[in-house]
């Protein structure tokens, strides 16, 4: 195991602490709880609170997504695994400004559970809460069943467009409105060449032989659609990029935002590489990228991998991606 | 079986059930990610954890809630999600009983079931853990007594788990595996039949 | 190999050609040889031009810090190899803006050599040139030797000195002095995991076997000043750090920035459990961090491991850190 | 020996040391980064090609010339850029005579020398291609035939090259080992010798 941690148990907790020592001018966590952190500015007073949360190791998402411009707050669970539906509602509690709440986040069963149960409690209490699930992956399930596709990289589009909507005040109705036409708009496919290990683990979460490619693997590893001899960079950006734009229904004229991701441990070098290729193949079709995004945004531990994300642009969703936004580890200005 | 037995008899199965984490992580692992290990591990110490800081006091109801409490908190995944609001359900239908009988258990894995069904929006065929959990709840009500019962549901149970083998997964993860989840066995419903072999004999 | 390309010889070209085709309004070729990059905007007249350049395969170093407020070109060499001195030549034309030109550069024999000619061709342009080299890496030579040290990932700091400097108008002598005492007050350690692959290469550049570390490790996997089994976060917090604070001979009351940096396939998380220990080390030294950047800033293409950079502050250095820079890579508003 | 002749035999030597790259990759992964290889193999390519698109009116100062420029741009390491500007400083002795010869082959090396230790601040002793290049200047310049003087020389530069294991790296990415650079054999002393022994004999 290559891995710069102390004990695996303490992993979480501990570059939770390092994110708060490192930004206390931007992240807050409300309560003893450190697995629960909100902006700084949180509660926000008549401005709709958006929660996400999920497991961990993808960083920067979730918590990463956290701060002006972007969502509200975030419920930290282990790595890969959920948090649990009392973090989730503390969470809610601490970012209610009064007008609502909305539950953002990847879908995945755990998240899902937990989501809902603290979405009772917050009823409970009169928060008013709307959910909405990312679901980019097409890899995952056909397009009839768009809803059931799991959420990968694409959700920080979402995010992008929510918390823009949010911080210019929109209502709760309306935000939760387009935080689903982002996902509506936004598919998403990757590429792992080599396995992660969980810390607490100690083995790699899946067998994946040096040389061979997954295409359309999950952020967890989840299996993809396609295994095979690792191929070339434009042959892979070929296989991502095509069945995207046939989901999405992209045609000559349309006007997209794309996100090159990498997954852990692939350089930037190589994510570039692969931006070369979705250019091309956009400038080909007709479609014009309006905005590119190339980095890590949404990880696995130090898996080696991609994913393309493009979303499907109109003026409103173009206007809110460029709103600024202010967080540790993204910034628009 | 009063408050007193039902708690050992908890203590003893969910001892035993943590000794097939790897064999569930393993089968989770090819459907799934792999964690069901942890959570079937983690979620057995904190149910042994939470039922020895119980008091003497306590119904069977109670301590039903407190399983379901640690169970959701350890490692809150689907299946700790699901489990946790299936014990909440089933734990109504005791109310303040004092004891537990084959009918009253039947009726708890009833309501459990009902709960799965509800918030998994899933059914019996979706190879899930219900295919494992709906059939044993008819066959230990309809034995002629409690051992009879026992039996009667892990062998229900056991035919559930073999026959997810041939469906095609519909909930979950494992469902992202679309036509290639075929042919594995659902680790949820595993789960549950290891979990009714580690109870002790009546 | 685990790596998301086409011909390996043509790796560094089409990475630039997708940093291009994903930046035109940050950056732009001059010339016909895309191996030369300069901010949109260059040449600016009557501000010190800021050449920088070095081997491919350490994105966002060095063509990320090429920006407002950074530097204004950069020659790109092969992955890991100088570029050529008519490489740096064309650079420091392009940039020329009428002030002078700093040569701002990790100092490796190849690039010495090469920048020294290009100064001579300078001269013979007329262009006044300057020369300061990154010279962290503690673990390189003794403090007698500080000059014969090699340049890491603490360059980052003297380019963001020296590119504020260079943006408000100071004079070349001026740009080269700030740039200098940002040098003369960094020092960087690292630690690897593991060795990278060069593409071409198609094989490691050194062997490290699982569950060993290096400490004190270059950027290009040099070897350095310990190797044994990997130990936890605190305890590689604690070696990198310890010969840093000495060599700067930091004492309470110092203030600091620190930069924690991963150097290609180590998760953001470990580098937060990284920081969360220097700054306990900091506090208990009494020296205040007073900015702090965590992520990657030089990396090594996929190797694993991470190194911390310190600079000793004044008010003066300070400010030029908060001063905006913007560049496709890095920025501060 | 005149400019084809020249052409010829940098065309041989260059062809052939390249076969040595492997070696020379190693030695720089011990003491370096390994590019020494990438250097020697591409470096030789360019060189070769260069030659080949000169035309037959040119001097032999316009052939070290050329030379100087492809292994310059092939390659643009520490010893490119040595060779590179050594091979130019060499050519100005050379001016515009047309011939070769034992002594004139001499100045050629004994200015390359300088020009190495001038730009690399280096001299003998500070294990560089210096402790290899310096002994074979005097070895050539004294022995009494061209066929004698390369035999002569590379035997002094075999010497120089094994000193190099005593010695503590002094320049280049080497002094960063400091102490842990004595035992290991300097690459670019290395690299020289191969290249003498590439030679052809005259
Ligand atoms: N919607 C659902 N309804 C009922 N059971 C489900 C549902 N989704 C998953 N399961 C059960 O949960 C098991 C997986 O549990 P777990 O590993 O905790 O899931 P995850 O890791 O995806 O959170 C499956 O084998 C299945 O039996
Ligand atoms: N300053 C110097 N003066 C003379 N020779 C040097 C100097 N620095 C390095 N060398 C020679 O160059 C060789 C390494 O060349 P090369 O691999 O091209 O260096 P790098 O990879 O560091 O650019 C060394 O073995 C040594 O002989
Ligand atoms: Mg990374
Ligand atoms: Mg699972
Ligand atoms: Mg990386
Ligand atoms: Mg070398």
């Amino acid at each position: 195991m290559k891995k710069i941690i102390n004990d695996p148990d303490r992993f979480v907790d501990e570059f939770i602490e390092g994110i708060l020592l490192a930004h206390p001018d931007k992240l807050k966590a409300p309560g003893d709880d450190n697995r629960i952190l909100v902006r700084a500015d949180a509660p926000v007073a008549g401005r709709v609170g958006i929660v996400t949360g999920g497991g961990s190791g993808h960083l920067p998402l979730f918590k990463g997504y956290v701060g002006t411009g972007l969502c509200s707050g975030v419920a930290i669970g282990n790595v890969f695994s959920s948090p649990s539906s009392e973090q989730v509602f503390e969470a809610t509690k601490a970012v209610n400004g009064g007008a609502g709440v909305l539950y953002l986040y990847g879908n995945y069963g755990g998240d899902v559970l937990n989501f809902d149960l603290a979405a009772d409690m917050a009823e409970l209490e009169d928060i008013e809460t709307k959910t909405v699930l990312g679901t980019d992956d097409v890899a995952s399930q056909p397009k009839e069943r768009k809803s059931d596709r799991r959420g990968v990289a694409g959700i920080f589009f979402a995010y992008k467009c929510a918390g823009a909507a949010a911080e210019r005040g929109d209502s709760l109705d309306e935000v939760a409105a387009i935080a689903q036409a982002a996902v509506d708009n936004t598919g998403t496919m990757g590429i792992g060449l080599s396995p992660t290990i969980l810390p607490a683990a100690g083995k790699p979460t899946f067998e994946l032989p040096d040389g061979e490619m997954e295409i359309g693997i999950g952020i967890h590893g989840e299996p993809g659609i396609h295994r095979g001899a690792l191929e070339s960079a434009d042959e892979i950006a070929d296989r991502l990029t095509g069945p995207i734009f046939e989901d999405l229904g992209l045609a000559s004229g349309d006007r997209v935002a794309v996100l090159v991701n990498g997954l852990g441990a692939t350089p930037l070098e190589e994510l570039y590489v692969l931006y070369r290729r979705v250019a091309q193949i956009a400038a080909d079709a007709g479609v014009t990228i309006e905005k590119n995004y190339v980095g890590e945004y949404a990880t696995s531990l130090e898996m080696a991998g991609a994913s393309i994300s493009v979303l499907k642009l109109d003026d409103e969703r173009l206007a809110l991606l460029n709103a600024p936004a202010d967080s540790p580890f993204f910034r628009e200005v | 079986m009063n408050a007193a037995e039902l708690k050992a008899a908890i203590t003893a199965a969910m001892t035993a059930v943590a000794g097939h984490a790897d064999e569930l992580r393993d089968l989770d692992a090819a459907l799934g990610d792999g964690d069901l290990g942890i959570t079937v591990s983690s979620g057995s110490k904190a149910v042994v954890e939470a039922i020895g800081k119980l008091g003497d006091e306590v119904t069977p109801a109670d301590i039903a809630k407190a399983c379901a409490k640690a169970f959701a908190n350890a490692n809150p995944s689907t299946m700790a999600a699901l489990v946790a609001g299936a014990l909440l359900a089933g734990s109504k239908t005791w109310a303040d009983s004092a004891d537990v009988d084959q009918a009253s258990a039947a009726d708890f894995m009833q309501a459990a079931a009902d709960s799965i069904g509800k918030r998994g929006k899933s059914e019996v065929g979706d190879k899930t853990i219900l295919d494992a959990l709906v059939p044993a709840v008819s066959a230990l009500r309809d034995a002629p007594d409690a051992a009879a019962g026992l039996s009667a549901a892990i062998a229900a149970a056991e035919r559930g788990v073999r026959e997810t083998r041939e469906l095609q997964s519909k909930r979950g993860r494992a469902s992202w595996l679309q036509e290639r989840s075929v042919g594995l066995q659902d680790p949820g419903a595993t789960a549950f039949l290891r979990f009714l072999q580690s109870w002790p004999a009546p």
